[in-house]
């Protein structure tokens, strides 16, 4: 599995099939039991700081503000002062991502949607090159996803940077990816890799187009095919 | 807790007419209190015990201070290394069982009659849950926080500090708490064993004198200071670590 | 024979400190009179005290100046036997040191110990009678035990120690000489002695005399010099750690065999002069200790028994 | 660990040598070495110190017991309740601060000079730590395992048995292992204080005959029992709270 | 807002607007600012146990194994050995669920969408008569979550439970519901009602038929008006 610079992978497949241990592996989070991970060119070892990572869980810190917690990154990288300075970056991020006058509410006020909205936003703030997210849109209403989406994209095509996307969503696969990843259930193999030649940017019509249609029912059929029961 | 008090003073009033218990062991609730008025206005009117009291005052802070200094530094190094957690916490352990009296000669050798042994002495009793409560905050952190850590590229340190101490912060005032109270009776012992001008020293004349009322007396004014310590330590932990439901109340 | 049980409580641990029991067991004398002795240890003169009040125990060694006080507090506490006639503490200086004299002392601080309240009320007197008063001549440093005061001297923050006879022996055989410089009239000041409450005394007066006598026997085994083996083979099973240096606690009880010669033989061993209760009652109430005298100061101790006890079988 | 204990036997030795402190105050590490051999040969051939050893120990143990049963309860009652929070925890506190050795004669005086009084004063000393350990741990349950124990209609006995309690585990074993070591520590000051034929008294009578190379000796293997008492805890611990990472070891 | 007895009810709205908490006045948890809750004709002012509640999150136990927390309602409600015999009713759910063979294990090492079924479990196992369900299948792929979705329609059917679903799936609470409450955005208030009168027990192939379709358009144009953005 080669993840070129500036693409969009996804990885769709059954719960439980190792996705979210695949992300981790990838940030060198964990060992792989075989196999291993090169990152431009040098194999991962230990975590890298040019990973933004977004786990399944918010993992928000309850005695930071939104706002703090947003920052966070660019504290730990390069210091307070410039964490203070990154405050309106964050805020520009957080009206983004629809949280704004949240900026100085602590994570025990937000609902389940608007925590993992943050720690989107705390992940883009240091603009990373490699993205792994782990379901983040997973708690979030169609049309809020719809438009991170299409800010992810964005985003992702702004900075040239990977991103590597776990999702259940066929379709959110289909129109951010340039790849998609299909895993077999437990023991999660890839099952088959599928190529989407969308043009891009994408935009949201593109979804009621007939390529777009055969591409979901394409990955759809492959994961019925392993399905669990 | 009023409630609590009269039926304390009723059992402790009903065992002395019964009889059962000499004066020189449990005096009369009445003698008590005669004594705590005047131990009360002595010291309100600047009589002599203010002096010792004053004394006391300043080893139970010093040590306070340094006990919490130096808990919390020892407890990162067994919390946060393994070779503090392998090689230098069966030391503190060991040290801490030892009787702290047998150590009372040494620091009176080291430092003297004056205030800085009995600070020794005190610091050393509270220091040690201030150890083991910072080292156990340590542990408290959960996996996906780590892992965020990692993946930010974190030193070592600035996990630490920005997220391994302030999830740890709950266990932090456990082992405060009961370092706050660990000072004053480390004090108080630091008194009795040698030197010092203390409390501890009058506490210590009344009860060769067998003034067991005066001693009792002394000692309920050293329980409220004990106390007023105790709830400042409370009251920073609901201050700082906010998050967290540190009340029995609005829970039910 | 019915054993009566006897629970007899001491200020310290050690045997040798209390012989006449040790050895009194030891020979059968309590066995003979029909009581089984349990020893125990407090720490200091108060405890003791607090133990005899309870009822804990029946018969143990304060000394004098808090058996007054137990008095003046409604505890009725009764001084039996001195064992200590001659003074039990010393002010003691180094070997080396220049004092000679209390009033060389003038201007520096004197340790004082922790065991007991006695010594201090014991230094005042002396040094009050050489015209010193703290804080403006001396000033009193409580240093706890032999350990600490030798710390003290180390650091130069005491000159003198008020210590017990133990002590001195103790800090001499350790390789720290120390001079006796009490004046020989204040060996009046009477040491730690046997005592029980009046109540116990006045509803076993038999038991009381059971036990003197017997303390008496053992006495009088322990300074027959022929015995010593047997003596020190008694105190070690009191106390095996005590015992262990056979050199070591026979010079400790040397010492405390020294100090136990009565002032007048003929009045037989136990006797306590009522000159030298006014004497150690005077000073409690000239130091401040004791809040009033005491209306009458022949209910702290009774001789009542010493005739019998000294009248041998 | 093996370094730490040479270089601190070596600036033992070098303060030894260097004259500064009196061996009665610090003996030499070889005097202490041979009173370790002495004390342990006594030991194992079954002399005079195997009585008090165990004396000491049983005290410890049964003060261990009664201390983690009543810190359990009295932590439950203070954690659990605002009757306990507000009415109970004042007393304890200011109990907690009082100078135990004023205790010492009231324990002899009503539980007499048997064990019982050493295993009350040892209770006493190692009970609030672990008062203070439960009663954090009550609070520490998150807001959604509160809500979901309601909605089953747990009623709050439940709430606190199966889901309070365990999660505040960590925290009650911080508060016990501090507990732990203060129980011997209980031990011999009640051994000190008054009778009681336990390795307390060994240590009185060497320290009173100023032999410090045995009172250190004698130290040395309480602090032993000490650590073993911890490290049971330790391991109880590891063994009861699976689910926390208890240990540095495998974690970077 | 009545639900009927038996009724299913869904709820819709986006990120933030009070649907959680909405759910956790009806369950008694949270006291309402205004109005009042009733169930059955009596006001509910404290929890009852005759709901079951599953949250946004998971909060599954870690001193207990999968089995272990799923009988816990049935421990709490008739004690230990009413749980023993409930095993085998768990294990038929953990089946159900996908779980099988996860029993003995310990919630630490289940996956983010694992927990979650673990959850449902839990909560179906005392079988309550009123089901408040926040967003219990979020993190699951579309295959299961359709399956997961016919299952707790059948529950629901046989044991003629009143549930009350929140999701952001607007296909799901078409599928599922009699009732679908469109919420509007913060400060959030019931935008519009939506009867659902497909027939029961509904199937898959529904999702196809043009009734649906029109019913989803519906919806998703009402949450498009109260749009965030
Ligand atoms: N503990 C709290 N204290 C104060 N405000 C809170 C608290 N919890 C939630 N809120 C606020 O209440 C509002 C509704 O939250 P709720 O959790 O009900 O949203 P939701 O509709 O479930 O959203 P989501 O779909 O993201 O889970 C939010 O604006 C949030 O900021
Ligand atoms: N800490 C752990 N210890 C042991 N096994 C684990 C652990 N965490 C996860 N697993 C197992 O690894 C497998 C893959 O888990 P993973 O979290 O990667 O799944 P996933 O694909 O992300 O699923 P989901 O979509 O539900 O989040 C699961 O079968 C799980 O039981
Ligand atoms: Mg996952
Ligand atoms: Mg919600």
């Amino acid at each position: 599995m080669t993840l070129r610079e500036g693409s969009f992978s996804s990885v769709i497949g059954s719960s439980g099939c190792g996705k979210s241990t695949l992300l981790k592996i990838m940030a060198g989070l964990v060992p792989p039991s075989a196999g291993s991970v090169m990152l431009e060119g040098r194999p991962v070892t230990g975590p890298r700081e040019d990973i933004g990572m977004m786990f399944q869980q918010a993992t928000l810190f309850p005695w930071r503000t939104v706002i703090e917690n947003i920052v966070l990154p660019i504290e730990i990288r390069d210091g307070k002062k410039a964490a203070a300075a990154a405050h309106d970056k964050a805020r520009a991020l957080l009206d983004m991502a629809g949280l704004k006058g949240f900026e100085s509410v602590y994570p025990n006020e937000l609902s389940g949607g608007m925590a993992q909205r943050a720690a989107i936003c705390r992940m883009l703030v240091s603009e990373p090159s490699v993205l792994l997210l782990d379901e983040p849109f997973s708690a979030l209403d169609e049309l809020t996803r719809d438009f991170m989406n299409m800010e992810l994209q964005r985003i992702c095509m702004e900075r040239n940077a990977t991103a590597f996307l776990v999702t259940h969503s066929i379709p959110e696969a289909v129109i951010l990816s340039d790849v998609v990843y299909c895993m077999s259930p437990r023991p999660g193999r890839i099952a088959e890799i599928v190529e989407i030649d969308l043009p891009r940017p994408r935009t949201l019509d593109m979804i009621t187009t007939p390529k777009f249609g055969a591409l979901v029912d394409r990955i759809r059929k492959q994961l019925d095919e392993g399905a669990f029961l | 807790m009023a409630t609590i008090f009269i039926v304390f003073v009723g059992i402790w009033y009903a065992t002395h007419i019964s009889g059962l218990v000499s004066p020189i062991i449990l005096p009369s609730p009445m003698d008590t209190a005669e004594e705590i008025l005047f131990v009360g206005n002595n010291l309100l009117t600047g009589g002599y015990m203010l002096g010792p009291l004053w004394m006391t005052l300043k080893e139970v802070f010093y040590a306070f201070i340094l006990a919490t200094a130096l808990g919390f530094s020892l407890g990162v190094l067994v919390g946060e290394t393994t070779f503090g957690e392998r090689a230098v916490m069966p030391y503190l352990v060991a040290i801490d069982t030892m009787p702290k009296v047998a150590f009372a000669p040494l620091f009176i050798a080291w430092l003297g009659f004056g205030i800085e042994s009995k600070v020794a002495l005190a610091t050393f009793i509270a220091t040690f849950p201030i150890i083991v409560g910072t080292a156990a905050g340590l542990h408290a952190a959960d996996e996906n926080a780590r892992m965020l850590f990692k993946t930010m590229g974190a030193t070592r340190w600035q996990t630490l500090v920005k997220m391994k101490l302030p999830t740890g912060m709950p266990h932090f005032f456990t082992g405060l708490k009961i370092g706050s109270v660990g000072v004053m009776a480390g004090a108080i012992t630091g008194e009795f064993l040698g030197g010092g001008k203390g409390f501890g020293e009058l506490i210590r004349v009344a009860s060769t004198n067998l003034d067991t009322a005066r001693v009792f007396a002394l000692i309920i004014y050293l329980s409220l200071i004990g106390l007023a310590i105790f709830m400042t330590v409370v009251w920073a932990q609901r201050r700082f670590v906010f998050w967290q439901k540190s009340s029995v109340m609005g829970d039910h | 024979q019915e054993m009566t049980r006897v629970t007899y409580v001491s200020p310290s641990p050690s045997a040798i400190n209390s012989f006449p029991i040790f050895v009194g067991i030891g020979e059968g004398y309590f066995a003979e009179e029909g009581i089984e002795v349990d020893p125990q240890a407090v720490n200091g003169s108060s405890a003791i005290l607090q133990a005899l009040a309870s009822g804990q125990a029946q018969i143990g060694r304060p000394g004098p100046a808090p058996v007054i006080q137990a008095n003046a507090r409604g505890v009725a506490v009764k001084f039996l036997y001195n064992s200590l006639p001659r003074s039990s503490f010393g002010i003691l200086v180094p070997e080396a040191a220049e004092f000679d004299s209390p009033d060389d002392l003038k201007g520096t601080s004197i340790g004082v110990g922790t065991a007991d309240g006695a010594e201090v009320g014991f230094a005042r007197a002396i040094l009050n009678s050489f015209g010193m008063s703290e804080p403006a001549d001396y000033e009193f440093i409580p240093v706890g035990d032999g350990g600490t005061a030798t710390a003290g001297f180390i650091r130069e923050e005491i000159s003198a120690y008020v210590g017990s006879l133990a002590d001195k022996a103790i800090l001499t055989y350790r390789g720290w000489p120390m001079r006796d410089i009490t004046p020989e009239e204040f060996q009046t000041l009477f040491g730690n002695g046997y005592a029980a409450t009046a109540e116990y005394i006045e509803a076993n007066p038999e038991i009381i005399e059971g036990f003197g006598r017997a303390m008496v026997r053992a006495t009088l085994f322990t300074r027959d010099p022929a015995n010593r083996e047997r003596v020190l083979d008694h105190l070690a099973a009191g106390n095996p750690q005590e015992g262990e240096d056979r050199e070591f606690a026979n010079a400790l009880l040397e010492a405390v065999l020294e100090k136990g010669v009565p002032h007048d033989m003929s009045k037989g061993w136990g006797y306590q002069d009522p000159e030298h209760w006014q004497a150690w009652h005077d000073n409690m109430v000239a130091s401040g200790e004791l809040e009033a005298p005491l209306p009458d100061l022949s209910v702290v101790y009774t001789n009542e028994f010493v005739e019998k006890w000294n009248t041998l079988p």
